[in-house]
This record gives C-alpha cells, sequence and structure tokens, in this order.
C-alpha cells in the first residue's frame, strides 16, 4: 500500500506513518472482519433472488422482525431517556455513591449476556423477585416482548451513557450561566440550549444501542419465551435455521439484520460529520 | 470470600497455567484420547462411564486413555463435526443428527447395523412431569388438548426431545381418530396453541415448568422428566407415563473419518461396544434410561412402566421424509402455528 | 455551582430517580447472581470453583482475553492513528467497516467464522488438508474474539485523538523527532488513559463473550470450553448453583475490571485537575472549582509586578 | 440603576477570594475592575450577576440594584446582562436566535410578539452593525463579531445593569481598541449601568469613568483614571498601572548613591527606593552637579508620538525604560550603545502604603 496513491494533488504529510497504519488497519480490517464475511454472502449466493426473497419475507419472519424492531426500539427510547439521565446526574451532580453508580454503568458491557439473560429471566419470572411485585399489577414482563425490550435495554445502555457523558462532560460552564443570565428557567434553558448540544451525541448512542439490540441473542431468548409470531426474535429465527442445517436460509435473515445494522451505523456516522461540522464552522 | 492474599494468587497462577496447558492440549495427560460428542443434558451420565470404561481398557490394554467430552445440542453438535470438531465418536439423541454425518461420510452409510439395536445402546420414550397430586388429571395424551391445561416443551424445530413430544403426540391422534388427517391437524393446534413457553432447549423447559411455575404438564424424555423430579424434589413433582408413546433412540456411531485420523479406531469402537456391556447399562439404567440388557431391565423392572411403544419409522416412514414434511421450513409444524 | 439543574429539589429528584432505576435495573440482576451462587453456601461455592475443569475454564478464558488484547491494541492504535492523523478517500467507510463488529449478531459473528474456516470451507478445506485446525481449537477461540472485540480500542481512540489534533505531533516531527519518537514520546502519553480504558473494555468483552465462542469451540471440556461456555454447561446439567458460581466468578472479572477503570479515570482526574489549570481554555474547566487562570503573560502591563500564577479563583 | 454592595466577602475551600468589601456603583455609571490574575475581580463581578452567591457571615451581606434587594434573587431574576470572555454565544443557534433567545424565553404572559421581538432584534442587530449576519451560525463569524453578538444578546433582555468579564480578552490589539471605542459609545448612548472585568490597565483606563483597582481580594483604590494615574494611593496602583523604574539606594546627607551614580533627594538618612514613570526621566549629554547618571542605551523603539528608550547601567539591577519625545531623539543623536546621563524629572515613594510624590531636590 503506497502512500502516494492517495495523496492529493497539494497536500503533503507531515506526519509519517502512513503507509504503516493504513497497512495494518486494511490488512486487519479485511483479514479479520471482511474475508470471513464472504462467507455469508458465499452461503448467499448459492440461493437464487426467489428463494433469497421467499426466506426473507416469510410471514413468521417478518413477525420476528416486527418484534425485533418494536422492541429494539422500545428499549432504544428507554435508553435515550434513562440514559440520559444517568449520564446528566453522573456529570452534573456529587452525592455519594457516584463513583459506584458510575462502574456500574459498564456492567452489561462485561457481563456475559447468556448469564444476563439467564438473571433477568429469573428477576423477571412471575415468582422472581421483580415479577412477583409486577405480576400482581398486572403486568407481565417475562416471556412479553416486554421482556424483550427490558433484555435489549439492559444490555445496551452504556452505549447511550458512554456517548452522552463526554460531550456533557465538555459543555461550557458558561453555556449554562448564559442561559440563565438572559432569564431561563431551567427547563427551558435544557431543551433549548442544553439539548441541542447532546442530540448528536444521544443520536449516536441511542442508534448503537438500537443497532446491538437488533443483533442481541443470549440476553433475550431466556426471558423472551419465543411464541411464534409473538415473541420470536431475528436472531432467534437464524438460530432455529441454523439447527436445521440450513446455513443459506440463516445466512439469508443474517443479511437483513446486517443490512440494516450497517446502514444505521453509516447514517449515524455521515450525520453527526454533517453536524459536527455546522458547529465548528465546516472545519470538522 | 475471605482468601488470604497469597492463596488467591496461588488459585489465578493454577488457572491460568491450566489455561495455557489447554492451549497445548488436554488438561491431562494420557497416552491416547477419544473425543465423545454428546447431547447437552448427558454430561453427568458420561462422567459417570467414562472413567469405567478408561479403567476396562487399561485392564484390557493396558494402556491410559482419556474420554473427553463436548456436550451441546445434538444438531449444533453434529454441525461442528461436520465443519471440522474431531470427534470420534457420538452419542446423540437424534437419528437424523447422525445421518447428516454419514450423508457426508464421516460416518458409515449403515451406521444403524453397525451396532446392535439401531446403533441405540439404550432408549426412552416422551413422558409428562405434572405438579404435586397431579391437580389437572393428567393421564393421558387427549388431557393435554384441554382448554385449561398449558403446556411446557422446547421449540420442535431447535430440540430433539421437544420433536420426540411432537411425534407422540401425532401418534396417539393418528390412532385416535384413524388417521383422519383433518381432526388429527386440529388436535395437533390445540396442542401447539395450549404450549405457554417454546424456549431453545430442554433446560430451559425446565427452568420455565419448574423454577417460574409456569404450565401444568412439561413434556420431555422419560430419563429427563425423572431426573428433573429428582433434582428438584420427588414430593412436589409427580411423573407419568401415558398408555401409549413414542420410542425415541439414543443413536451412537464412530466418526470413522476423525476416528483413523486421531488412530483412535479401535478405541471408538471399543467405546460403543461397551456402552451395551452389563456395567454400563446398569448405569444408563441408573439415569433413567431404558436399556436392553436383560439382567439389567430384570434390575430396574419397577421403574420403568410397561407401556405400548411406536416406532418413530413406522407411523411417519424414513426420518428423512418426516423430518421434510413435518420440521423443514414451512413444514407441518410451520403450518399448524400459522395464525 | 450555580448551573442548570442546581435546584435542590430537581437535584435531589434526579439522583434519587437515577439510583432507584439503576438499583431496579443493573444492581438487582448483580446481586441475584451472588445471591445464587452463595444460595448453598461458601462451602459448595468454593468447590464448584476450585473443580478443575472451571479452573481450566478460568485459565482459559484469562489466557484468551490476555492474547486478544495486544492485537486488539496494535489494530487500534493503528487504525486511530490513520483515520485521524491523515485524511484520504474512504475514511469514513473505514471507520464504519470497524463497526461491523457492533452490527453483527455474536451467532452470526461465529457462524461466518466457521464457514470459512470450518472443514467445509474454502479456507478450511486447504486447512485441513494440511492438518491445521483452527476451528473447535484455541486458534478460533482467538479469532472469534478478536472480531468481537476489535472496535473498543479504535473506538476510544478516534474521538480523543481527533480532538486533540495533530499540532504536537507536527511540533515534534519539526523538531527532528522520527514518527516512531513522535509517536512514543508525544502522541503516546496523551491518548494513554483511553489507551487503558479501551484495554479494560476489550478485556470486559473478551472475557464474556458467549454467543460467537460458543458456535466456534466445540466446548470440549479441559480443552475448549471457557468460561462463559462453561456456565451456559453447568445451567444445562442442572447445576445451577455451579452455573452461578461460575457466573458470579465472570462478574468479579467484571468488578475488578470495572474498578481497576473507576481507578484509571481517578487518577486521571487528578493529573487534569494538577495539571489543567494553563493547557485547558477557561470552557473546558469543570463545575468543581478549582485554580486556573487564562491570563497570558504577553498582555500584562510590563512594568507590573508580576504575580505568580495561577492565582483568580472561578467558577 | 446604581449598584450597591455591602459586606461581601468570598471563600473558595481554605482559600479567601475575596476580603469583606463595599462598593457603589452610580447609576449610568461605567466601572471597570481592574487588577491581576487571582485579584477577585471576576469573583466580585459574578457575585453582582449572582453566579456566585457571597460567604454567609454573622453580619448580613447584601446587593442592591437601585432601591431592589437582590441578595437572594436568582441570576435568571436580576435583570442583568452578561457578556462573557469567550462569548460562550450557543452554537447551534443563528446569530438571529442567539439575540431572540431572551426575550422567547419569557413566559408567556410578559413575552413580547414574536413580530416585536424581531423588530427588537433587528434594531440591536443594527446597532452592532450585523444585520447582515443574521442567518450566520457563531462558527462562521470572527471573534470580533461573536463578542458583538454576544453583546447583543445580553442587551436584548433590557437589562438593569450589563456585566461583562474580560470582554476584549480573547481579541486582536486592532479589534479590541476598535470595540473599546464601540462600547463606550454604546455605553454613553444608552445610558445603563455597565462594570466589566479587565486585566489591562489601558483598557481600564481609556474605557471607564471609574476604575476599580483589585489585588488579593482587596480594593486597593477606586477612582477616576485620571486621579488614580496621577496620585495612586500605594505602590501596588502605582505599579500596576504603568511601567516603572526602580532606583535603589543610600542616602546620606540629602545624596542618594547606587555605585558610581548619584543624584541629589530631599530625605532623611537610610535605604530608600524611588519609583519612575518612563516620561520622568530626562536625558542629556553630561551630569549636572545634583545627579550624577551614567547610562547606555542597549535599545530604541519608536512608538507612537515617542520614541522609547532602554537604559543600562551597572549600578542598575534591571534596566530603565524612558521616553523621549522624537525633537529630543533627533537632537541626542541616540543610538544604540551611545552613553548618555539620566536625569529625573520626578520621582516617587511609598512607605507602607502611602503615597509621596515629590521632585528632587532642585529642578
Amino acid at each position: 500500500m503506497k502512500n502516494v496513491a492517495f495523496k492529493r494533488p497539494g497536500s503533503t504529510r507531515v506526519l509519517p506513518g502512513f503507509g504503516l497504519s493504513m497497512g495494518i488497519s486494511v490488512l486487519f480490517i479485511s483479514l479479520v472482519l471482511l474475508l470471513p464475511m464472504t462467507g455469508l454472502f458465499g452461503q448467499l449466493f448459492e440461493l437464487s433472488f426467489s428463494q433469497y426473497w421467499a426466506i426473507i419475507t416469510d410471514a413468521r419472519i417478518v413477525a420476528s422482525y416486527t418484534v425485533t424492531l418494536g422492541a429494539a426500539a422500545v428499549a432504544a427510547l428507554i435508553n435515550a431517556v434513562f440514559g440520559l439521565l444517568l449520564a446528566w446526574v453522573l456529570v452534573r451532580y456529587e452525592f455519594p455513591g457516584k463513583r459506584l453508580l458510575d462502574a456500574l454503568m459498564d456492567l452489561p458491557f462485561a457481563l456475559p449476556t447468556a448469564v444476563a439473560g439467564i438473571t433477568l429471566a429469573t428477576l423477571y419470572a412471575g415468582n422472581g423477585w421483580m415479577g412477583r411485585l409486577l405480576e400482581p399489577l398486572g403486568f407481565q414482563v417475562a416471556y412479553t416482548w416486554v421482556g424483550i425490550a427490558l433484555a435489549m435495554a439492559f444490555t445496551s445502555i452504556p452505549f447511550v451513557v458512554r456517548t452522552v457523558q463526554p460531550l456533557l462532560e465538555d459543555l461550557p460552564v458558561e453555556i449554562d450561566e448564559a442561559a440563565m443570565s438572559l432569564g431561563a428557567k431551567d427547563g427551558v434553558a435544557f431543551r433549548r440550549v442544553i439539548m441541542p448540544y447532546l442530540w448528536p451525541s444521544l443520536v449516536t448512542g441511542t442508534g448503537l444501542a438500537f443497532v446491538r439490540s437488533l443483533g442481541e441473542f443470549g440476553a433475550i431468548i431466556f426471558i423472551a419465551g419465543n411464541m411464534p409470531y409473538e415473541t420470536e426474535i431475528t436472531s432467534y429465527m437464524i438460530f432455529v435455521r441454523l439447527q436445521e442445517y440450513d446455513y443459506a436460509g440463516a445466512s439469508a435473515i443474517a443479511s437483513v439484520v446486517l443490512f440494516i445494522s450497517l446502514v444505521l451505523l453509516l447514517l449515524i456516522n455521515v450525520w453527526q460529520g454533517r453536524f459536527v461540522r455546522r458547529l465548528h464552522g465546516g472545519k470538522g | 470470600m475471605s482468601l488470604s492474599y497469597p492463596f488467591r494468587r496461588s488459585v489465578v497462577a493454577l488457572a491460568i497455567s491450566a489455561g495455557l496447558t489447554g492451549l497445548a492440549g488436554n488438561a491431562m495427560a494420557a497416552d491416547r484420547e477419544l473425543l465423545n460428542s454428546s447431547y447437552d443434558i448427558a454430561r453427568e451420565l458420561f462422567a459417570a462411564i467414562n472413567p469405567e470404561f478408561q479403567a476396562w481398557w487399561q485392564e484390557q490394554h493396558d494402556e491410559e486413555v482419556e474420554v473427553s467430552q463436548s456436550h451441546g445440542g445434538s444438531s449444533a453438535q453434529a454441525r461442528a463435526i461436520l465443519q471440522g470438531l474431531r470427534a470420534d465418536v457420538v452419542t446423540f439423541n437424534q437419528v437424523t443428527d447422525v445421518q447428516v454425518l454419514a450423508d457426508a461420510g464421516l460416518v458409515a452409510e449403515d451406521w444403524q447395523q453397525a451396532f446392535d439395536n439401531n446403533a441405540s445402546p439404550y432408549y426412552s420414550t416422551t413422558a409428562f412431569l405434572v405438579r404435586k397430586g397431579n391437580p389437572k388429571g393428567i393421564e393421558n395424551w387427549d388431557d393435554l388438548v384441554r382448554e385449561d391445561v398449558s403446556l411446557v416443551f422446547p421449540n420442535p424445530k431447535t430440540s430433539g426431545n421437544a420433536r420426540y413430544s411432537y411425534l407422540a403426540a401425532w401418534g396417539f391422534a393418528e390412532r385416535e381418530f384413524d388417521g383422519d388427517e383433518e381432526q388429527i391437524e386440529e388436535f395437533m393446534r390445540t396442542f401447539l396453541r395450549n404450549v405457554a413457553v417454546f424456549d431453545t432447549g430442554g433446560r430451559g423447559a425446565t427452568t420455565s415448568f419448574i423454577e417460574r411455575g409456569i404450565g401444568d404438564v412439561l413434556l420431555s424424555f422419560e430419563s429427563e422428566v425423572n431426573n428433573i423430579r429428582q433434582e428438584y424434589g420427588s414430593d412436589d413433582y409427580e411423573v407419568i407415563v401415558p398408555p401409549m408413546s413414542v420410542l425415541a433412540e439414543f443413536p451412537v456411531a464412530v466418526v470413522e473419518a476423525n476416528a483413523e485420523r486421531n488412530g483412535n479406531s479401535d478405541l471408538a469402537e471399543a467405546y460403543i461396544e461397551y456402552l451395551y456391556s452389563e456395567d454400563a447399562q446398569r448405569q444408563l439404567a441408573g439415569f433413567n434410561y431404558r436399556v436392553y440388557d436383560e439382567t439389567v431391565v430384570e434390575e430396574f423392572a419397577d421403574d420403568f412402566p410397561e407401556i405400548e411403544l411406536f416406532n418413530v419409522e413406522d407411523v411417519f416412514g424414513s426420518w428423512d421424509e418426516l423430518m421434510e414434511t413435518h420440521f423443514a421450513n414451512n413444514g407441518m409444524l410451520d403450518q399448524l402455528q400459522r395464525r | 455551582m450555580r448551573r442548570i439543574g442546581d435546584a435542590p429539589l430537581t437535584r435531589r429528584l434526579l439522583i434519587g430517580l437515577a439510583l432507584a432505576l439503576s438499583a431496579l435495573f443493573l444492581l438487582l440482576p448483580l446481586v441475584a447472581i451472588f445471591a445464587q451462587a452463595f444460595s448453598q453456601g461458601v462451602a459448595v461455592f468454593w468447590s464448584n470453583v476450585s473443580n478443575v475443569f472451571t479452573l481450566h475454564a478460568i485459565g482459559l478464558t484469562l489466557v484468551i482475553a490476555l492474547m486478544t488484547i495486544p492485537i486488539c491494541l496494535v489494530f487500534g492504535v493503528a487504525l486511530a492513528w490513520l483515520v485521524t492523523r491523515f485524511s484520504f478517500p474512504g475514511r469514513r467507510l473505514l471507520q464504519t467497516l470497524i463497526d461491523i463488529p457492533f452490527a453483527v449478531s455474536p451467532v452470526v459473528a461465529g457462524l461466518i467464522y466457521l464457514l470459512l474456516y470450518g472443514r467445509n470451507g474454502w479456507i478450511g478445506s486447504w486447512l485441513d488438508q494440511h492438518d491445521i485446525q483452527l476451528m473447535f481449537a484455541w486458534p478460533g477461540i482467538l479469532m472469534v474474539t478478536v472480531f468481537v472485540t476489535c472496535p473498543f480500542v479504535a473506538r476510544e481512540l478516534i474521538p480523543l485523538m481527533q480532538a486533540q489534533g495533530s499540532r504536537e505531533e507536527e511540533a515534534a516531527v519539526t523538531l527532528g523527532a522520527s514518527g516512531w519518537t513522535a509517536f512514543w514520546r508525544v502522541t503516546l502519553p496523551n491518548i494513554r488513559w483511553a489507551l487503558m480504558y479501551g484495554v479494560i473494555l476489550t478485556n470486559a468483552r473478551a472475557v464474556g463473550e458467549f454467543g460467537a465462542v460458543s458456535v466456534v469451540s466445540g466446548a470440549i471440556r479441559g480443552q475448549t470450553n471457557t468460561l462463559p461456555l462453561h456456565v451456559d454447561q453447568l445451567y444445562q446439567d442442572y447445576n445451577t448453583v455451579g452455573a452461578f458460581a461460575s457466573a458470579a466468578l465472570l462478574a468479579l472479572i467484571a468488578l475488578l475490571t470495572l474498578a481497576a477503570k473507576a481507578g484509571l479515570e481517578w487518577r486521571a482526574a487528578r493529573r487534569e485537575t494538577r495539571y489543567s489549570s494553563d493547557q485547558l481554555p477557561e470552557t473546558v474547566s469543570k463545575s468543581v472549582p478549582k485554580t486556573s487562570s487564562q491570563t497570558p503573560l504577553e498582555s500584562m502591563p510590563s512594568g507590573q509586578n508580576r504575580q505568580p500564577l495561577g492565582g483568580e479563583r472561578r467558577l | 440603576m446604581s449598584i450597591r454592595l455591602h459586606n461581601i466577602a468570598k471563600h473558595f475551600g481554605a482559600t479567601q477570594a475575596l476580603e469583606p468589601l463595599e462598593l457603589t456603583i452610580n447609576e449610568g455609571e461605567l466601572v471597570g475592575l481592574l487588577g491581576p490574575s487571582g485579584s477577585g475581580k471576576t469573583t466580585l463581578l459574578r457575585i453582582i450577576a449572582g453566579l456566585e452567591s457571597p460567604d454567609r457571615t454573622c453580619t448580613p451581606s447584601a446587593i442592591y440594584f437601585g432601591e431592589r434587594d437582590v441578595t437572594q434573587v436568582h441570576v435568571r431574576d436580576r435583570r442583568i446582562g452578561f457578556v462573557f470572555q469567550h462569548y460562550a454565544l450557543f452554537r447551534h443557534m443563528s446569530v438571529y436566535d442567539n439575540v431572540a433567545f431572551g426575550l422567547s424565553v419569557m413566559p408567556r404572559s410578559s413575552r413580547p410578539s414574536s413580530a416585536e421581538i424581531r423588530r427588537r432584534v433587528f434594531r440591536l442587530l443594527e446597532m452592532v452593525k450585523l444585520e447582515h449576519l443574521a442567518k450566520r451560525y457563531p462558527a462562521q463569524l470572527s471573534g470580533g463579531q461573536q463578542q458583538r453578538v454576544s453583546l447583543a444578546r445580553a442587551l436584548a433582555v433590557e437589562p438593569d445593569v450589563l456585566l461583562l468579564d474580560e470582554p476584549f480578552g480573547a481579541l486582536d490589539a486592532k479589534v479590541r481598541q476598535e470595540l473599546r471605542r464601540w462600547l463606550r459609545h454604546l455605553h454613553d448612548e444608552l445610558n445603563f449601568t455597565s462594570v466589566f472585568v479587565t486585566h489591562d490597565q489601558e483598557e481600564a483606563l481609556e474605557l471607564s469613568d471609574r476604575v476599580v483597582v483589585m489585588s488579593n481580594g482587596r480594593i486597593e483604590q477606586i477612582d477616576t483614571p485620571d486621579t488614580l494615574y496621577r496620585a495612586p494611593k500605594n505602590r501596588f496602583v502605582f505599579e500596576f498601572l504603568g511601567d516603572v523604574n526602580h532606583l535603589e539606594g543610600h542616602v546620606a546627607n540629602g545624596v542618594l548613591t547606587c555605585g558610581d551614580a548619584h543624584v541629589a533627594v530631599e530625605l532623611p538618612d537610610g535605604h530608600e527606593e524611588l519609583l519612575l514613570r518612563p516620561h520622568e526621566i530626562r536625558l542629556a549629554e553630561a551630569p549636572s552637579p545634583e545627579s550624577h547618571l551614567p547610562v547606555t542605551v542597549t535599545a530604541i523603539s519608536p512608538v507612537g508620538a515617542e520614541v522609547r528608550v532602554e537604559l543600562a547601567a551597572d549600578w542598575l539591577e534591571a534596566p530603565w525604560l524612558a521616553t523621549v519625545r522624537h525633537a529630543d531623539f533627533e537632537r541626542l543623536a541616540l543610538s544604540r550603545g551611545k552613553r548618555l546621563y539620566a536625569h529625573l524629572r520626578r520621582w516617587h515613594r511609598f512607605e507602607s502604603n502611602a503615597a509621596s510624590l515629590r521632585s528632587p531636590a532642585t529642578s
């Protein structure tokens, strides 16, 4: 990989290491990320388009998209609110146990998803600590899509907190002071002054959380109940296809999830680029 | 945990060195090593049988061997072998999963003839686990389609034992309605609608039934419902074996391609033969599997009620056929569950 | 002190809400794991943990994590350097590509490796002919673990290095430093903490990965069984206490990791308050009162009796 | 609206940022708070704004805007306009929205109609000469333009008092100069009470009606720029307000001796330190009986109407800075390395906070 190939007229690189870092990055991305993907596409090419289309538009699979997307959307929404609250509290206030709370935020990252799944199912089943409280109120969590959304929210909460937190930390005090000195009440100031600063990170974090939720499997199957058309998630349908030795079918469904996820990630990256450019006057 | 620091450190060191030896090969040292790939609830079973086999082999051949175990869903295990897991023998709970290996040429085509009883050293059937005192009065398959009964068994698509539950119910209906397809399908539709939770595997279903308190009946292998009852308290649950049910074979085979490569052909053969020995059969019966060895059958006669067992192939034709009609994508199962 | 949302009522309400929700949502599951693990007493817990197969699983898990980290580190740093220090066509695409592991369900991740390197895959069949086994052996576990964890270091570094800009490295290069020297002496000290955090996240994920590893490991006890797989097996085996004992171990590793991270952040925060005063612009100063002096020396009256810096107190 | 501060003090932890102080600022006045870093000037400004609260001591403190006691009033209700050093513009809002912000967040009952808001915003933008940039975002403006937006935004809510924290600190010299004049003009036109913080004595002296000189959390002196410059109350004020040359030596029989230099002074015997402004040094080619201060020119820089000359001598600890008129510069034919004699027009000395201004014994 010669750096000459990428040189634009009139730009010279002051810093060294372009070739080396480009080499490592491209090699790694090719070998670790892209090459294995060929396995997936290799399977896809075994299908004709009509077969492919039939698999991915099967009524039960479509129902699983609905369940997955719906629950992921609810989870992302919960996380947007809850994550924002946590990030705010962690950045803005001092209180006993703050450090502990901060550390707790990474727990869902660190906990194996299967363990999280079993534990959540234990807690929210009708005879679990939480289920015992909620079910008499007519609120069933385990084995409904609420449980799915809950498990998704659990595994993806760090994405929101950890993306919003640094931005909130870097928000200059003067912005608050300026808003207050102009007579704005807390609510108005938060909505009209602070939120606009946080939007990019909140959307990014929520988007990442959503994408993560789409692919989640281990944490969900235990609490989902897996009723056909009602609580079957797409990852589970992939799993079922695998059990049937139907690699092509599994790959076809996986390709749909992958496509949605990648498009979302790309949108997030592009949108973030735009936003940053506006705030920094075209230099971003 | 009130461990002193040096002790803790030694545990970590021990664990890491164990991991490093793991990278190099086996955790134990033995002359030869046999890998048995098995279904996921057979861990304790083979943990009990393997040492006895190792001792027996040592006695016979003066060679120290080690049997390693790999457990997982039967299909997942077969898939792993297809993709290169170098198991020497398979001890599965699904005939189809061994057949897949045979189709790929890893297992001899006539594997069912290689050992006695369709290459199935032990068998079981589908039975019911109900709550104490059998409050819903469950006795037979037609009790399961009552409106007030809710069932727990895993998804037949992902779990072998649930496939047997489905087939057993179908077999019952076939007899009951004398082959009237409409009535059979209606029966099956109700049967499936009564399921409260479809877990991915037997373990999940058990958890739902026992720990979450969901459903009135748990359907599983007779061996497993008995194990569960022993595990979770004989007083709280009862095992009901219906008068008619399906014969569930536990097929075994030598994965010849791998065994040859590993130089384990003799060992693999002997291992499977050993499962037919009286000692092994006694162990198996102890784990609530039905066996063929007559001495052992007599010893355990009280534990296994005599019922009518029908053979899957007799009712449904070949396994390939029935997988295609019932469990394939858009097969009968999917149609029955369609809304 | 006086910022938006600092009214005592709002403050207490929000803190209370955050604590209550976190306790229910995050802390309770953790407590439940330990409660299950110790439900039959410490002795049972201990006998489960000190079981030879459990020890092996712990060891394998830690060794895999230790091997994953340097790989992810080199890649993460190289990629971050590439996309933050140079501009070239396809930069944004590269940045999106590294997010692939986030977008791929772990089971699918394992599957695609299996399809490629397994006996029937086009690389795998060649490997099989040459008797090289990657899948169902530790290299396979390592490969999928690297796949799943590789975005973390890069994702931590990129925003930071973007914010810092390349001026300091440029300065070093104009002073005659070689590329390596500039990197070791200038870049690395600046990104040290983010790097550590990336490593910690990588470690946490590497230790806990289940879905992808379960597909390629074969779960051979005493050989390729990692701790999360071990948890699953014990659970399948009706050994609930054993499963949760191992799960508690994993949670413990997670907690230790998090504690390490909190410790690092604390040190970093201390460093920052100590050195920030004349480096950071006023706008970055935090809500804690601290000394900061923004007055550039040259704008002071020339004959003035210069005061020592760092005096003026501001919020 | 006048501002009256009574018994205001402030601690941050163990550090005392402000000693208890009293201060009254008259209606319509433009007052500069001047002092070095750490003198407490910004803290004082922020206390006036309500961004900081004064210490609660046993003797109650109070802040009055006119007759209104605002001690307990939150910043958002104090009706102040605050201009931040780094402008603190809302980056996601256009210039128009920034200026309109204060009006648009008023409670519905007192909020002007949107047409009225529009009219007022454009009037302000006209005033700061930015009406053509109303649709731009802050990141697209220069520093000086941003500061003008910031000022317009603060004025939009028609505050009782305008407070500015180092308003020109981050701008380059030329823009700073321009904005200063423009602010003075604006202040005179609109006639509100303004307080601004600066560490630049030139800025304070040029802009303010009165200057409050602060150091170490204390007010050193409050006076008009003119008085302040001519009659500093203490050595700190004197030194802070301009360039200072030091002459240290021993006085015996009315003659101060320092190495081989000596000058006649009317002072009692003992150790003395004299302070001199650059323009209080006169250069000549010969010594006089009263003054024998040989110096060498080490640097020359013509600045505006004067020439700044740096002088060194082995009897001086630090070089002196003198200013000479261009006429003298030519007459003396100054060049680097030229040896000359310094004469003192005037000198100052301070004994423990008391000021004294004297001329040399004979002049």
